[in-house]
């Protein structure tokens, strides 16, 4: 399971950052999403990985070794919503950029 | 961790889900076979009609029975996974269905034309 | 208003008076000084650093402030006569009394630093007096090349004192002074004495700094008198002379201030006498004695050292008298030019007696106080050395100097005054008035004086100033006029014969030939143009482009590729051993080659088949989507989900504004596809680096952390099950205000930027689809689009108030099982998308108000709350407090205030989801007014739903 | 012994189902038209729900219900947009 | 009360939705939900104006009993279809003339015709009141028409005009 | 808790309720009354400031007041920890913002949409930043303080600056997940996020996950390295300053600070552990970066013929000079670098806005601006009734070049002004730091002095250009006194720096002392006994 997800990060990092490299800003705005995907997923790796321990407790009284760490996924909520919030940003910035330069070039170039 | 259940209960579970995935998967296969749109689109309802139901009823038998209450909620799911498939399709339909009119594809139906207009002499 | 005269008057007087005042305070101070007291009066200023206003009064300081004191009075009593009405009289009045500040400053500084400091002001004062006619070029160039080089060497000299007080110990001059040898003893001497140096010879004009002075001459003459020959240039000699009882006594000071010295004084007296502006005549000639008087301290004797304070004395008399003279010339007959002068003497029969007096002074003609230290400098010079090059050249270069200076003096003298009458004069020179005179007169009086009667006139200040530098190694000296038929007085006869035996033969040449013969390859002031032109223009926009790029593509890629290179340098060699795999799920395997091929795909087809790569990304989001599910983060799946579809619509809305997709190319560029590469690599390592790094974590035991605490206290001390969302709302409550305000912002940036949305001319028609569309039911009076999406419209129309009331279920439980207001707070907002999808903007918005910025306030107002009242209760912002309530009839219902503020998140991520999708939507609406005109839209269309 | 055959049988479900979702995948990679990727996308999003119903059985836990029910009610505003985007060549009008 | 409840049957499935969701039927869900269905139900008359009566509730159930067993046999036929080796169904449009004119009926016909592998409903055209629909395995496109005539359409007429 | 507790929260709490007043109070149209209001906003933010300043100024051991948000105990809450090195990070944009927004109340806040909340967005973004004591929740905060820079360097639309914005957000996007891996793998190998507890936690990180860790706060160093403006890192920042509206630019003069912030707090606390080789390499990596933005900042000034460009690049020597600060990782430095942080920020900031108004009163450029304004603007941009009116003044001219002057001397470091003092304090420590001077005290000091002189011919070639060939002569060029005001304020605070450099290097030397032995904080923050 921890290779899976080892190698679905770097999948997903490698694919983002390829685009984030490119001249087009469609291309550049995927790359954030996908880089925002291995963020995340990164980042809940670092609570190590448990199957069917989600953090709800079942009372006062649960045990808590029972539990996923719940730090991490509070942190992954945080830059879950942050990331939605900027990639709008970005793309309303592109629409702005292409309608004032004409082109989708991230330095605004002709095609 | 998996409950425990009477035999045939847990066969009766087992089969539903087993072939709720095997008719989900059909129409996943349906997919990659069949040869045109048109075709395609009836693949996915497998999944979304029989084979959905099949392993949400599963499930809910197997919750009524470990959790020792009626639990009906994975109806909800049936509900809403019955109501919304149909609006994608039909507007993938329509959608399609308007492309090859509009490129002259064979093997798709003219368009109908308007009352208004005077049909062709 | 005051006429233009009596502003004069009034900004002279002023000036005039305040340095009367000083000058008779500062002669006043002689007695003490006499006594061989030191003055200090200290202010602290920053003690910390060794740092403090004092102001050090002794015999040296002393000579400088009554020559700043003293010529300061006379220039501003000539400048009031010099200066034009039309000049801005108080500006140079101003700036004049800063000077004079300044540079008394610099010469009372008991602070090394302080003296640093006031160096520097004298350099910007100088600069801003330099370019006091600024609507004239070459003041401003003037003025700036002045400014660049004496302060970088302003600045070098500060390094030196920074490097001199750390060598000491302390920064105060009282105990530099006392340091005895520790300087030249220090290794950090040659760095010390080589940026010092730099400071006193770009100051003092040295060669090879000397080109500055010439081209400062374009400020008002009586700056130049003051600043340019009688006191700031003097600075350089006066540091020199100031740290001469602690530094000179090494080789290295020997060579350098002594050559330096003498490669000045020739070069100076060599390019006077090349001039054909009269300022620049005393300019090369003011360079040439400051030369002298460096070879003087170079050469390490103390009679030099004496022989050095002499001259600088009287070269300032001098020299400042020979400026105004110039000054008078340059008024009455409206030129400096040598070709065009002649025979003034009889117009200006007085100026002319004074100016020949000075002249003469400056030549070291005997009974003239420049003769008496120029003797004593060929004494000096003359001394027996045992290296033969020294023995040598300080004679001979002496002499030679000593002969170009007479040569130049008798050129200003006899160009100017004799010969025939002038003949390219716009007008007839007068004399000008008396007043204007006075300064002179004092002045040559002055020279004469000191120059026949030394021992009455100049010996007790001379020797006052001369201890306070030698203090007990003062040597004897004398000051008498006649020393006997010796070597010097040879030498003086030989330059002032060789003198008149160069410039009788080549007058006429000398007056007409255009630039330096020999040195006019060697323009110093050619090179800093050039260095400062070039090199700080197009140089530095290369070394810019260079090292620098406006491109993005590299920006990002360095970015990635310096935090990869950083992560390997601090990681790679401690990472330890990465076990092997211990559990594998097939199930979640199949789910990531999904998700892997998914995001490889969107990559490949991202520039070319944009739809084709949203929805596989879409393939690639799900993926990690069930992934959280998989590993027991429930919330977290359900954000990603409803973030993605989200993403998914708003990526959509825009879509319509780009560029249509271009074929895709037959072939590419071979340095295209190398790039590619490039990056295809660096995306696989940093792919490989975040794999590596999360299969190390995730395969090795937790630190024992902060994440116990949050499960065992998530129930009993923030009333909820769900530890997420207990953390989010409670442990972790101020992350997320933080985060609904940046949701917040980014929703009205988004808003004011769509508010002047253009859209690109090729995007700005409608969609083909819609224009095929339309021809294919002409004349269809309804809208055809609805008809088109009647049914499944209709559908979604009833979805509304179902997601509605999941929306509320998702946000009343979140604080004990998986939801929350963020959640909620979409799958709101997605409610209404679904309604925009499917009626249209203009359908929706006849039916609904939703005001998003509203509801954006409100939700941030609501945390805000939460949060302030348990300030109000004296508890920590955002203390939160639960109980449960038994309400009668509904039982035992959760009362939470981590629940109100809940109720703001959700209603933030309303507001600001739905203001940011609407906003990019109405941009479809807006269009057709966009392309209809230029006037000026209506505010209306876009405050419906504001 | 009846825990044994819910194990495989949902295990056999899972591979089938997953097994289904790289045929979806097989059509959004392959296309050839938009329509059928979209298509594809959509029936994705029925599997994945249909996973996670599996995989609360597996686990015996209801924590995934709601995930797959906004799966099931949401999922297809995102593929809604596609269609429409497709149609109208622009999303909202 | 027309007012307060402008869409009573949308209401009462809010309320029932609610209370699956919360799986419990107590008071004060029931409360809760009702307030919670009612305000809803409310303000989705802004978006959905018209008023939908069911006139034959107990067709409705029949119309959904009919509808699943349609729907379970098609997905075997569809299946063993696409289980051959070499899945070649008579695929075939079919334009249908409609005596349906309510819209929510129109809409449930739509779904019904959709969610059963092997019809899809493709495009409606109000003017003429006709449907395109595809089927997947066509044998007799007459017989096809007239089943869905007589086992839906009839139902949908009775329970909503 | 007594009300003197809270002052550490007012900081940030004052501008959220600014922005929050501005959502739901204002009428999308700006009168005078929401400016008043808003201005109002900010001077109470001001006066808290101060306060906070002053009491920890009284407070004889640099002592930090630890605030527990939501009541938490440390380390599993969040912190706010207030000590001197925050609170003059505070205080300084307290200033800033105050006088960039007086200055846009007086035009800017007109040219386009939500200028205010945005503002106080911003501002409370950077006060967070320099309070918490969380890592994570530095996250949120550099992102609330970079969402409202973006916002507001588009603020007014316009070609160049949506481009160069769109520069700024990509990269920073990039720094932002960067961040996030940076923080993840500080948690996944020490198990916490309060940065005390961090610090804390370091010596006892399992041997395998050292590098790990290392790695972690290496990708979290680039993060703050492309924020400080570090040379390669950093060549969006000159596009995007230099086309922000001017007051927005110049309260952008304190974000590049912000990196410098979080760099020298982590620096001072993560890395005081360690004494092997790994602070030798990072602090030779920071010394060559430092030296190379310097140098490259210098040139860059060199080569910009517009002022506020110059101003951009002007950023970077600062934010260059201050790595180089941390580098050198001695008190007295740190003690330098912070009188620096300060008066460089308030003179950026000032020459920024300085800018605008020159730009207003020369006639040539002042048409350009008219056209570009026609061309690019919306309704908005027709200028209300109720903004201030511009006056004739006499000598304004002369006003302006003081101005100038002072803003020139305080970014070239020349003497008498702070700018030369905060030199003159690295230096001196610099050389009189143990075993100095060593060839990093010369690497410091030419770096120092050699930017100075590049500083000073850019800046000289620029004052020339506007004040003496450019600006018709003295005798009324038309100002507005809420825009002229502000930057005499500005400009004041430095000479006053340099006045009262005593006790300000006194307090920041109490303050430098206090950072470098994190033992302290760590004690402070983490209550002993109760660590986990
Ligand atoms: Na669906
Ligand atoms: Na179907």
């Amino acid at each position: 399971m921890e290779l899976t997800l080892a190698i679905a990060i770097g999948v997903l990092s490698a694919s983002g950052v390829y685009l984030l490299l490119r001249p087009r800003t469609f291309q550049v705005i995927i790359g954030l999403s996908l880089v925002s995907y291995a963020v995340n997923l990164f980042i809940l790796s670092m609570g190590r990985l448990r199957m069917d321990a989600a953090p709800i407790l079942s009372g006062a009284d649960a045990d808590i070794t029972n539990y996923a760490d719940p730090v991490p996924q509070a942190l992954v909520l945080t830059a879950i919503v942050i990331g939605f919030a900027m990639t709008a940003l970005f793309l309303v910035v592109l629409l702005a950029a292409r309608g004032l330069s004409g082109s989708d070039h991230v330095d605004g170039k002709g095609d | 961790m998996i409950a425990d259940l009477p035999l045939w209960l847990s066969i009766l579970v087992s089969a539903f889900v087993v072939l709720g995935a095997l008719l989900t998967m059909a129409g996943c296969f349906g997919l990659v076979r069949l040869k045109s749109f048109y075709l395609r689109i009836h693949g996915p309802t497998m999944g979304t009609s029989m084979g959905g139901g099949l392993i949400l009823l599963a499930s809910a038998i197997y919750f009524t029975v470990t959790r020792e209450r009626l639990v009906v909620h994975e109806l909800v799911i049936f509900l809403f996974v019955t109501l919304t498939t149909p609006v994608t399709l039909m507007l993938l339909a329509r959608a399609t269905l308007f492309r090859d009119r509009v490129e002259g594809n064979e093997g798709v139906p003219k368009r109908p034309e308007k009352a208004e207009t005077p049909a062709s002499p | 208003m005051a006429a233009p005269g009596e502003k004069i008057r009034g900004a002279a007087w002023v000036t005039a008076v305040v340095a009367a005042i000083l000058s008779l305070l500062s002669l006043a101070l002689f007695p003490s000084i006499a006594n061989g007291e030191v003055l200090i009066s200290r202010i602290e200023w920053v003690p910390q650093l060794g740092l403090n206003l004092t102001l050090r009064l002794d015999g040296l300081a002393w000579l400088f402030a009554v020559l700043i004191t003293c010529i300061g009075f006379l220039v501003v009593l000539y400048a009031r006569y010099y200066m034009s009405p039309k000049d801005p009289i108080a500006r140079f009045h101003a700036l004049l009394l800063a000077f004079m500040g300044a540079m008394l400053g610099l010469v009372m500084s008991g602070n090394i630093i302080q003296l640093a400091i006031f160096w520097e002001l004298t350099s910007l004062v100088s600069f801003l007096l330099i370019g006091y006619w600024y609507h004239r070029g070459d003041a401003r160039d003037g003025a700036r090349m002045a400014l660049i080089i004496t302060g970088t060497g302003g600045l070098a000299l500060f390094v030196s004192m920074l490097v001199i007080g750390h060598i000491v110990g302390s920064y105060e001059l009282d105990d530099v002074l006392a340091s005895g040898s520790k300087i030249v003893e220090s290794p950090l001497y040659p760095v010390a004495l080589i940026l010092f140096l730099l400071g006193a010879f770009t100051k003092s004009a040295q060669f090879p700094f000397q080109f500055w002075l010439p081209n400062a001459m374009t400020a008002p003459t009586p700056v130049s008198a003051y600043l340019h020959s009688a006191t700031m240039v003097k600075a350089g000699v006066f540091i020199l002379t100031r740290f001469w009882p602690v530094m000179h006594d090494h080789q290295l000071w020997f060579w350098i201030v002594t050559y330096t010295g003498l490669a000045t004084l020739i070069f100076g007296a060599y390019t006077a006498l090349f001039q054909r502006d009269l300022k620049g005549l005393l300019a090369y000639s003011t360079i040439s004695h400051l030369g002298l008087i460096t070879t003087l301290l170079g050469m390490g004797t103390p009679l030099a050292a004496v022989a050095a304070i002499f001259h600088i004395a009287n070269h300032a008399t001098f020299k400042a008298s020979l400026f105004m003279a110039v000054g008078i010339i340059d008024h009455e007959t409206g030129t400096r030019d040598v070709r065009k002068l002649s025979g003034l003497r009889k117009y200006l029969p007085f100026t002319a007696t004074l100016a020949i007096i000075a002249s003469a002074a400056m030549a070291g003609v005997p009974l003239l106080n420049g003769f008496l230290s120029k003797e004593m400098f060929f004494t000096e010079t003359a001394e027996f050395d045992p290296n033969v090059f020294v023995n040598l050249s300080l004679p001979i270069g002496a002499t030679l100097a000593g002969m170009l200076s007479v040569a130049y003096s008798i050129k200003f003298v006899h160009g100017v005054f004799f010969g025939p009458p002038p003949t390219e004069l716009e007008k007839v020179p007068h004399e000008p008035p008396a007043l204007m005179r006075r300064p002179i007169e004092i002045l040559v009086l002055i020279c004469l004086a000191v120059g026949i009667i030394p021992g009455i006139t100049i010996a007790p200040y001379l020797a006052a100033a001369v201890h306070s530098v030698l203090g007990a190694d003062t040597p004897y000296y004398s000051l008498s006029v006649w020393h006997g038929f010796n070597l010097p007085l040879i030498m003086s006869i030989i330059a002032m014969v060789g003198g008149a035996v160069i410039y009788v033969p080549y007058y006429r040449k000398l007056r007409d030939i255009d630039g330096v013969p020999l040195t006019r390859g060697l323009m110093g002031q050619r090179v800093f143009e050039r260095i400062l032109v070039t090199a700080t223009n197009r140089w530095a926009r290369h070394l810019v482009g260079a090292f620098g790029t406006q491109r993005l593509q590299p920006q990002i890629f360095v970015v990635i590729f310096l935090a990869l290179a950083a992560g390997i340098a601090a990681g790679w060699a401690r990472m330890g051993n990465l076990p092997l795999p211990q559990s594998f799920d097939p199930v979640l395997g199949l789910v990531w080659l999904l998700g892997g091929i998914s995001a490889l795909a969107a990559a490949q087809q991202a520039k070319f088949h944009r739809l084709a790569s949203m929805i596989l990304m879409g393939g690639a989001g799900l993926a990690t989507c069930l992934t959280f599910a998989w590993f027991s983060a429930p919330d977290l799946a359900l954000t990603q989900l409803l973030a993605e579809i989200a993403t998914t619509v708003l990526i959509l809305l825009g879509l319509r504004w780009l560029p249509k997709r271009s074929p895709v190319p037959e072939s590419t560029p071979m340095a295209a596809r190398l790039r590619r590469y490039r990056d295809v690599a660096l995306a696989g390592l940093v792919g490989l680096g975040t794999a590596l790094a999360s299969y190390a974590i995730m395969t090795r035991s937790a630190p024992e952390g902060i994440s116990d605490f949050f499960l065992a206290n998530a129930y009993k001390e923030g009333g909820g099950t769900n530890v997420v969302n207990v953390m989010l709302v409670d442990f972790r409550g101020f992350d997320t205000m933080g985060e609904i305000t940046v949701l917040g912002v980014v929703a009205l940036t988004v808003f004011g930027l769509l508010r002047r949305f253009r859209p690109a001319s090729d995007s700005a028609e409608r969609p083909e689809q819609q224009r095929v569309l339309d021809d294919y039911a002409p004349g269809s009076s309804e809208n055809v689009a609805d008809d088109f999406l009647r049914i499944p419209a209709l559908i979604m129309n009833w979805l509304f108030p179902v997601v509605v009331v999941v929306a509320i279920y998702m946000l009343m439980r979140g604080h004990d099982l998986p939801g929350g207001g963020f959640i909620a707070g979409i799958i709101m907002s997605l409610a209404f998308i679904l309604q925009y999808l499917a009626g249209g903007t203009r359908w929706v918005e006849e039916r609904l108000r939703i005001l998003p910025l509203l509801w954006i306030g409100w939700g941030l107002l609501l945390a805000l709350l939460t949060g302030i009242g348990a300030m109000v209760l004296g508890a920590p912002f955002l203390t939160s407090a639960f109980a449960y309530a038994d309400i009668p009839l509904i039982g035992k219902v959760p009362m939470a205030t981590a629940l109100i503020f809940d109720l703001g998140v959700f209603a933030l991520v309303v507001g600001a989801t739905v203001l940011m999708l609407i906003a990019l939507a109405h941009q479809s609406i807006r269009r057709p007014k966009v392309a209809g005109s230029n006037k000026p839209k209506q505010r209306a269309g876009t405050d419906k739903w504001n | 012994m009846s825990v044994t055959i819910l194990e495989w049988s949902l295990f056999a479900a899972q591979i089938m189902l997953g097994l289904g979702m790289l045929a979806t995948l097989y059509r959004m990679v392959v296309g050839p038209r938009a329509q059928d990727r979209i298509l594809a996308l959509d029936a994705l999003y029925v599997v994945a729900l249909l996973l996670l119903i599996t995989l609360g059985i597996r686990t015996n836990s209801q924590v995934y219900f709601e995930l797959a029910m906004l799966m099931g009610l949401l999922g297809f505003v995102g593929t809604v947009a596609l269609a429409k985007f497709l149609m109208r060549g622009e999303v909202i009008e | 009360m027309r007012r307060l409840l402008p869409h009573p049957i949308l209401a009462g499935f809010l309320l029932i939705l609610w209370l699956v969701l919360q799986q419990s039927a107590g008071l004060g869900h029931i409360l809760f939900g009702g307030v919670i269905a009612i305000a809803v139900s409310m303000a989705a008359s802004a978006i959905i104006p018209e008023r939908v009566v069911i006139r034959r509730p107990l067709k409705f159930i029949q119309l959904i009993l009919v509808a699943g067993l349609d729907i379970i046999r098609s997905n075997l036929a569809v299946m063993s279809v696409l289980f051959h080796p070499r899945p070649n169904p008579t695929a075939g449009f079919i334009e249908m003339d409609l005596t349906l004119k309510n819209p929510f009926a129109l809409a449930i016909l739509a779904v019904i015709l959709t969610a059963t592998p092997g019809s899809a409903w493709l495009e409606y055209d109000r003017a003429r009141s006709t449907v395109l629909i595809h089927v997947f395995d066509l044998v007799d496109e007459d017989e096809w028409v007239a089943t869905v005539k007589k086992r839906y359409e009839a139902l949908l007429l009775e329970i909503f005009q | 808790m007594t009300g003197m507790n809270h002052i550490a929260i007012l900081p940030i709490l004052i501008p959220m309720a600014a922005a929050v007043f501005n959502l739901i109070g204002g009428d999308g149209r700006s009168n005078r009354r929401i400016i008043g209001i808003n201005i109002g906003f900010s001077v109470l933010l001001l006066l808290v400031s101060i306060l906070l300043v002053a009491v920890l100024a009284q407070s004889d051991t640099a002592a930090a007041a630890v605030y527990p948000l939501g009541n938490w105990p440390v380390p599993f809450g969040i912190v706010l920890v207030a000590d001197r090195l925050a609170a003059v990070m505070v205080l300084t944009t307290s200033i800033l913002s105050l006088a960039a927004l007086i200055f846009a109340s007086a035009r800017w806040h007109s040219r386009g949409t939500n200028f205010f909340p945005l503002f106080h967005a911003l501002v409370m973004g950077l006060n967070g930043a320099f309070l918490t004591g969380d890592l994570f929740n530095l996250f949120v905060f550099f992102e609330l303080l970079l969402a409202a820079s973006y916002g507001l360097a588009l603020h007014g639309g316009g070609r160049n600056r949506v481009r160069a914005a769109m520069h700024y957000i990509v990269i920073n996007l990039v720094a932002s997940f960067l961040f996030l891996i940076g923080v993840a793998l500080i948690y996944g190998t020490t198990g916490t996020l309060n940065m005390a507890d961090i610090a804390r936690a370091v010596p006892h990180i399992a041997a395998d996950n050292v590098g790990l860790f290392e790695a972690g706060v290496a990708v979290l160093g680039i993060a703050f390295l492309i924020k400080a403006g570090s040379w390669p890192l950093h060549f969006w920042l000159p596009n995007t300053y230099s086309s922000a509206a001017p007051p927005v630019a110049a309260l952008f003069a304190i974000m590049t600070k912000v990196g410098f912030y979080a760099i020298l707090r982590l620096w001072t606390l993560v890395f005081a552990n360690q004494t092997g080789p790994e602070l030798a390499f990072g602090q030779n990596v920071l010394f060559v970066l430092g030296i190379a933005t310097v140098a490259y900042g210098s040139v860059g000034a060199l080569s910009s013929k517009a002022l506020d460009r110059l101003a951009s690049y002007l950023i970077l020597v600062s934010a260059g000079t201050l790595l180089l600060a941390v580098a050198y990782n001695v008190p007295g430095v740190t003690t330098g670098a912070l009188y620096y942080v300060v008066v460089a920020t308030l003179a950026a900031g000032a020459l920024f806005l300085l800018k605008d108004v020159i730009d207003q009163v020369l006639p040539a450029e002042a048409q350009i601006l008219a056209v570009s304004l026609e061309f690019y603007g919306d309704e908005e941009d027709v200028i209300d009734e109720d903004q201030e009116v511009s006056r004739s003044f006499p000598a304004a001219a002369t006003l302006l070049g003081w101005c100038f002057a002072i803003a020139a001397l305080v970014m070239a470091g020349l003497p008498p002004l702070s700018g030369f003092l905060s030199k003159f304090a690295m230096l001196s420590a610099a050389f009189n730091a143990p075993s100095a001077p060593t060839a990093a005290t010369w690497w410091i000091t030419g770096a120092l002095i050699i930017s100075g002189l590049f500083v000073l011919i850019a800046m000289v070639r620029n004052g020339i250009n506007i004040f003496w060939t450019s600006l018709p002569d003295d005798g009324g060029l038309a100002l507005r006194p809420l825009e002229v005001g502000p930057i005499m304020v500005l400009l004041a605070l430095c000479v006053l720096m340099a006045v009262f450099a005593g006790p300000a290097l006194s307090y920041f030397a109490d303050t430098a002392q206090f950072i470098h032995s994190p033992q302290n904080y760590i004690d402070l923050v983490l209550p002993k006994g109760e660590t986990p």
